[in-house]
């Protein structure tokens, strides 16, 4: 609670929180937002490439659907799929960084290898041969996107686990004979916590920029899902004369990836100023 | 005789209402060393910030600071550097770790010190001999992280020597030392002090430091001098309430104070009166009410206490 | 003296320096390029460029519509049997390297084909194995096929003629030179290329042969250098040829772009109707496609009027069967089935009476980099849903999908591509997409399977009577219309934005006018 | 330091080794039939099977995967399902292309980040520091195909001020390859009017590919700045009367740096992964539009291979950054 109001205290990070709120606000009444919901999968192609109207706010696309309503929609894809790649993310890293830190010797040292060979590519190209290998589409993508971020994770409650181990109180507990297990997820796992939710909230900015960018590339989602980085895609060839085509969902993006990393950053202080150096 | 360093009514506020130093007046006569004494808080650092021209952010100081003659506050000691020496408290945080020990100095030199850079070369090489570093040639080339801690230091007093000032500056420069080296480290300056002929300005909490270097003495309490006046004299007969108790309650000349009730009181919270009548057994009513002025009661030695211990007086 | 006459030299050379950057700017190609220049290791639309200016065959489509002309060879003779087909070269053939052809040449050439085995030699090893081309003279050719095989002259032009003596140096492995001639050319075309800036999919230098066999009499102002620079992106393209850093595009320009570019004063569009047959596939073996009811259901549920003339702007033909509208063997009176989803609801009611399962959602898969394709299924979708059948959209690539078509358990159930001119005839479009013997092949992915197609498909294939054919492939084709095995949607007018400085352009189904020996640079 | 330097490498030695194994596996997970996207087009069932044989896809996985092992060891990484040619080969010539993006973009980032940094940690809570945070936030919220977009909208499609695509204007031809840096080409082959058109056409990429780098640049910057003016020693060297400017620019800076240049490694990876998008945008014939054609044309060989050798460029540019770090802080060679 000390940690939260010290973030809204801090007015870049309450402005990230804002942003946060409202998509979240946005994604899950976005059928009752958007002027035109189905326009998720509806075409009309007869109002194709409108340019932005009191009608169509941002303007219509090369099926004539309405972006405005788009972006609307589109938010909720994407918070999903970053949320799902986070949380699979740190159901791989963090009990593969417990093992880690906690124990010694080989299994701790393979482990890390391990992780140590997922980071030696850049996620994205590590995710397009995963995404492409596997079949293209917006499930693969997000296996693929999971499948590079969980080493952060690991490495991340890897340090943690290793600090908390040389701490007095865990000492104290394996002194009075507490299972390992037991220290680990009760008392090991609550104070790597703070380190943990900064780690995920960094991750989901950076996870919807990723996913955006094999939208992009053809390797994420699939028409006609309303995605950001594949209307981006789509409205390639549709410039310079259907600017407003690539332009909003771009915004849409950028707004989101700011919110995140805003507040991830207001995290990192209010959580722990000992944090500020680890930055994927 | 003129003193070489003359501070007079220095004070030093800090944005927001503390009030770090209040009226602190302190006189160096030329080869004199001066000590001063006091509990962490109690401005020391602050005091000799303000001489040498680097007080943090958002502190402003008053007064006056005669060094050779002129007043170095207004411009933030900037004419005065190179003759004001300065060794810091820390020799292991003190030499930025990605330089040569030897390029920081020559740094230092090439601002303040005249003649050419072998000129700076030769003279640094007879200081590194004269603080009886080993082998000074290779040492200008190592990093800070290949000497030890007193190695260190003496590399900190030949950098505080290479202008060849008329005042040392010292910030408690034995603390993070080893108890062996701190002796050999106090000799050493002692040695080049007298050698010199050079003034010393040496705050520490160290009564046994204080005794075994220092001529004279300087005691500060939350920002105001207690009571001053020649070492022997003060130690063996101290006047001021505070001086008695600090030396009191802790004859091995430890530093841990806890022969005293209460602590330093926060620089933003001063009591009225004499600052020290919370925790004076001596004080009385009106105590709170004025502020005890610092007056002379023999020949070198002052004092601020409307009660002060009978013995002298 | 002489000082002053070198420095005035260097200086007037030094000014001449800017005059030369100025010289005569190269033809820019902005096509997209094959993924080898090997001509026998791969066979699609982008290696036509390489195949049609850098090689010769025996025989050369030319115009529109595309009539066979003899080209290396003079003429040929076909036995009575259709077997033995002869052919005679036409002499004084010189390759790059200067040698002359000979028969042994073509001989040397059909075998590499058929011993490596990739590319255009699947229209070849039905009938023909390598011992089985001979040399029976310098300059003439015989080929004995194991059966009658009357598309086999049309296939001809497939074929580049490579030169022996420049690969042989090069082999290793016995590989027949295939690594070298990946990056190098051993042909006797118009053009030759330039190994040292060929950079594959990213820049090909051609060069101009003078020794051409055909002389260059026919055009005094011939391109001399050709830089092919595939520009990726649709967009880019044309805005490269507005700004005049390509003089042309792909010969795909999306519809939306026409307007823009017939705008710029200094580019035009060349429109020319083509043979290239944009289809969605349906896998007949699996339900619910297996029933005719639920196929012209589907059929019926497709707006062929707004695709074609509201997305693709009018400028597209409506093509009602699989063989393109203007070859010969096509029906003229077949009637196009329209969007009307009364009828397509009428036809899904049958099929459900019948027990067809239409609940399940269809996948249909696209090729991502064509836009069209993504268009066409995403505008499909929409219509299907009205009629309560669920589309889904599978993003895929060619070879992707190409891959997986080997076996009808993994074919897609729907998924959408263009039928292009590999050669020019019926065997190219229906022959070889709705006869079962070529299950397997992407060509006849939607495993159509009816006797009596068959049996007319391979009638008309052995037949070397042009008026049996033709009566053949038309009524096999109304049959399969009649059946709805697959949706035809359009025939392309082939869009190709041109700089006004290419003069010449000539347009022909096979290679899309790509050959730069007609063209030339206005000044 | 050599020692530093090798045990660097050797620590670097075990990951990539592990990479090699994830492609071989990734390789063979593949749905798709490899021999049949190979065969091409018009392919018949026979000529797969073929194709199948004659690269070894019928033997055992062990086997494959010992052959695999011993042909990325002697640097082959294969041929080209696409085209057929050897992997390697095509990325020895697109390579240099991607480097000189990225060093430029990187040159970019650390020349404007560095100070924009300093400056703002210099002008703490005034408005120079409010804006380089604001930009240093925004810049890595950014998605760089779209900025790409952006940029390539307004500049080259409606002002006209910049080239649209490529490397090189077309009819200017290329100088000889030396090094396959164009800038650095031409500039040995004595055409000036080359190097003018190859740096313009690299303005709008490398801007586009240094605005992340430069926000993370000018960020840490600035934090290690903060932080080193905290330190004793900087109160030390105010003490003994050190410049202002001085102490600002070299004496902090190189301190503070050691943290930015652990970022720099870092940033690589986000570099050359920006740079698939963005050469994706501008027609950059580098390993980016490589890796996309690869996936276009499921070439999944060629994907690898990218994998493959970005893993190793990747691995070599941490190794020099830390050494560059030890350089710097010559305690780093210590711990």
């Amino acid at each position: 609670m000390t940690a939260l109001r010290h973030l809204m205290r801090d007015p870049v990070a309450a402005f990230g929180l804002l942003i946060v709120v409202f998509a979240v606000f946005v994604a899950t009444f976005a059928q009752w937002l958007a002027p035109f919901p189905d326009d998720a999968f509806e075409s009309n192609i007869m109002q194709r490439l409108r340019p932005p109207s009191a009608e169509f706010l941002f303007g219509t696309d090369n099926l004539g659907r309405d972006i405005f309503s788009r972006v609307i929609l589109g938010t909720r894809s994407a918070l999903l799929v970053a949320l799902a790649v986070v949380l699979a993310a740190m159901l791989i890293g963090v009990p593969v960084g417990l093992i880690a830190g906690w124990r010694d010797g080989w299994l701790s040292e393979g482990l890390m290898r391990f992780t140590d060979v997922f980071l030696a590519v850049p996620q994205l190209i590590l995710a397009l041969a995963l995404g492409q290998l596997l079949a293209p589409g917006i499930f693969t993508a997000m296996v693929a996107l999971a499948l590079t971020y969980w080493p952060f994770f690991a490495r991340t409650v890897f340090a943690e686990t290793r600090r908390l181990r040389g701490a007095l109180f865990v000492d104290a507990l394996a002194g009075i004979g507490a299972h390992p297990a037991r220290i680990l997820f009760l008392h090991v796992l609550p104070n790597a916590a703070p380190a943990v939710l900064v780690r995920a909230t960094i991750g989901m900015g950076f996870t919807i920029l990723t996913a955006a960018i094999l939208g992009f590339l053809g390797v994420g989602a699939t028409p006609p899902t309303p995605d950001w980085g594949l209307a981006v895609s789509e409205a390639r060839q549709h410039l310079p004369d259907a600017w407003w085509f690539a332009t909003f969902p771009g915004l849409a993006i950028l707004l989101l990836v700011l919110g995140f990393n805003l507040l991830g950053d207001g995290l990192r202080d209010a959580a722990d100023p000992r944090l500020r150096r680890s930055r994927h | 005789m003129t003193a070489l360093l003359d501070i007079e009514g220095l004070r030093v506020d800090m944005r927001g209402g503390a009030q770090i130093l209040d009226g602190v007046s302190i006189t160096v006569a030329p080869g004199q060393i001066m000590g001063v004494v006091g509990e962490s808080g109690c401005g020391k650092s602050t005091l000799l910030r303000a001489m040498l021209g680097i007080l943090p952010r958002g502190a402003t100081a008053r007064g006056r600071v005669m060094f050779e003659g002129r007043d170095i506050l207004p411009d933030q000691a900037a004419q005065a550097r190179g003759r004001i020496g300065f060794v810091p408290q820390d020799p292991y945080l003190s030499l930025n770790p990605t330089f040569r020990a030897g390029d920081q100095i020559f740094e230092i030199m090439r601002r303040h010190a005249t003649g050419t850079r072998a000129d700076h070369r030769a003279k640094l090489l007879d200081l590194l001999r004269a603080v009886q570093l080993p082998d000074p040639e290779a040492a200008l080339r190592k990093y800070p992280h290949e000497f030890s801690g007193g190695q260190r230091q003496r590399l900190l007093i030949a950098a505080a020597l290479s202008c060849e000032p008329s005042l040392v500056v010292a910030d408690e420069p034995t603390t993070a030392l080893d108890v062996t080296t701190q002796r050999e480290i106090l000799g050493l300056l002692r040695e080049i002090a007298r050698a010199r002929g050079l003034s010393m300005l040496f705050v520490t909490h160290d009564f046994g430091v204080l005794a075994s270097l220092c001529d004279a003495v300087t005691v500060l309490y939350a920002g105001r001098v207690a009571e001053a006046g020649p070492t022997r004299a003060v130690l063996d007969a101290p006047t001021h309430p505070y001086t008695r108790l600090l030396l009191a309650c802790h004859p091995d000349r430890a530093v841990e104070l806890a022969g005293i009730p209460g602590t330093v009181p926060p620089a933003t919270a001063q009591p009225s009166g004499c600052r020290f009548h919370p925790r004076c057994p001596q004080a009385q009513a009106h105590c709170a009410d004025a502020v005890p002025p610092l007056l002379a009661i023999t020949e070198g030695r002052s004092l601020a206490c409307a009660h002060p211990e009978p013995a002298l007086v | 003296m002489h000082l002053l006459r070198s420095a005035f030299l260097a200086l007037v050379m030094l000014a001449a320096q800017p005059a030369q950057a100025q010289a005569p700017r190269p033809l820019v190609w902005g096509d997209t390029l094959p993924a080898t220049l090997d001509p026998h290791a791969i066979f699609d639309v982008p290696s036509q460029f390489v195949l049609l200016n850098v090689y010769d065959g025996l025989y050369r489509y030319q115009g529109n519509p595309p009539r066979l002309e003899p080209w290396l060879a003079e003429s040929h003779t076909v036995s009575a049997d259709g077997l033995t087909w002869d052919f005679t070269l036409r002499a004084g053939v010189k390759f790059h390297d200067g040698s002359a052809m000979t028969a042994e040449d073509v001989v040397y050439s059909f075998r590499r084909l058929l011993t490596m085995n990739r590319g255009p030699s699947a229209a070849f090893t039905p009938v023909l194995t390598p011992d089985r081309v001979t040399a029976t003279g310098p300059l003439t050719v015989r080929f004995v096929l194991s059966s009658p095989y009357s598309p086999f002259l049309t296939a001809m032009p497939l074929v580049a003629i490579v030169n022996p003596r420049a690969i042989a140096p090069n082999v290793v492995n016995n590989d027949w030179g295939a690594a070298w001639l990946a990056v190098n050319s051993a042909g006797s075309g118009a053009y030759s290329v330039l190994p040292g800036n060929y950079q594959p999919r990213v820049s090909l230098d051609i060069q101009r042969f003078p020794d051409f066999f055909r002389g260059w009499a026919g055009n005094p102002r011939p391109v001399e250098t050709v830089r092919a620079r595939p520009v990726m992106e649709t967009s880019t393209r044309v805005l490269a040829l507005l700004r005049g850093e390509i003089d042309a595009t792909d010969s795909y320009l999306p519809t939306d772009q026409v307007e823009r570019v017939e705008r710029n004063p200094r580019t035009r569009v060349a429109r020319d109707e083509s043979m290239r047959v944009f289809v969605i596939r349906m896998n007949n073996m699996r339900s619910p496609f297996n029933n005719r009811d639920a196929r012209l259901c589907l059929t019926h549920a497709f707006n062929y009027e707004g695709f074609n003339n509201v997305i693709l702007r009018g400028f597209v033909v409506r093509n009602g069967g699989p063989n393109p509208n203007n070859l010969w063997g096509n029906p003229p009176d077949l009637v196009p089935y329209a969007f009307d989803l009364t009828r397509a609801r009428a036809h899904c009611d049958a099929a459900r009476a019948a027990g067809v399962d239409l609940s399940r959602p269809l996948e249909i898969h696209v090729q991502n980099e064509l836009e069209q394709t993504v268009q066409a299924a995403q505008m499909y979708q929409a219509d299907l849903r009205r009629l309560g059948i669920t589309l889904r959209i599978v993003p895929n690539t060619w070879p992707g999908i190409t891959s997986s078509t080997t076996r009808s358990e993994t074919t897609p159930d729907m998924w959408i591509h263009w039928v292009s001119t590999y050669f020019v005839d019926p065997e190219n479009w229906v022959g070889q997409m709705y006869d079962s013997q070529f299950h397997g092949t992407w060509k006849a992915s939607s495993w159509y399977s009816n006797p009596e197609v068959d049996r007319l498909l391979r009638a008309a294939r052995t037949s070397l009577n042009r008026e049996e054919r033709q009566r053949l492939y038309a009524d096999a084709t109304r049959r399969v219309v009649a059946d709805a095995p697959d949706i035809w949607v359009y025939n392309t007018v082939n869009l190709r934005g041109l700089s006004r400085r290419i003069e010449g352009y000539t347009f022909s189904p096979v290679g899309s006018g790509g050959e730069i020996r007609l063209m030339s640079l206005a000044e | 330091m050599l020692a530093y330097i090798a045990r660097r490498i050797a620590l670097a030695l075990p990951a990539l080794f592990g990479l090699v194994v994830l492609t071989f596996i990734l390789s063979r997970v593949i749905p798709g039939d490899p021999a049949a996207t190979l065969a091409g087009d018009a392919a018949t069932p026979a000529q797969i099977a073929d194709i199948r044989a004659r690269y070894g896809l019928d033997r055992p996985i062990m086997e494959q995967a010992w052959v695999h092992m011993r042909q990325v060891l002697s640097g082959d990484l294969g041929n080209s399902i696409f085209s057929g040619r050897p992997v390697s080969e095509d990325i020895a010539r697109r390579l240099p292309a991607t480097l000189e993006l990225t060093f430029v973009a990187l040159l970019l980032a650390t020349c404007l980040g560095i100070p924009l940094g300093l400056l703002a940690a210099l002008n703490h809570n005034g408005p120079i520091d409010h804006l380089v945070r604001v930009l240093s936030v925004g810049g890595l919220a950014m998605a760089s195909f779209w900025l790409a977009i952006m940029l390539q909208l307004q500049f080259s499609m409606e002002w006209d001020l910049l080239p649209l695509r490529g490397r090189m204007d077309v009819p200017l031809g290329l100088p000889p390859r030396v090094t396959g840096f164009l800038l650095i080409d031409s500039l040995l082959a004595g055409r000036g009017d080359m190097f003018v058109d190859a740096a313009r056409h690299l303005v709008l990429p490398a801007v586009t590919l240094a605005l992340p780098g430069l926000a993370t640049i000018a960020r840490f910057t600035r934090s290690g700045v903060l932080e080193a003016l905290q330190k004793d020693y900087v109160l030390y060297a105010r003490a003994a009367g050190y410049g202002r400017f001085r102490l600002a620019t070299i004496y902090v800076l190189r301190n503070a740096i050691t943290v930015t240049v652990t970022q720099i490694g870092l940033l690589f990876g986000a570099l050359i992964s920006g740079a698939v998008a963005i050469e994706a945008v501008f027609d950059w014939p580098g390993l980016g539009t490589y890796a996309v054609q690869a996936i276009l044309s499921a070439d999944y060989k060629a994907l690898l291979a990218v994998t493959l050798v970005v893993g190793v460029i990747y691995a070599a540019v941490n190794v020099l950054v830390d050494v560059a770090q030890a350089l710097i802080d010559p305690r780093v060679a210590l711990q």
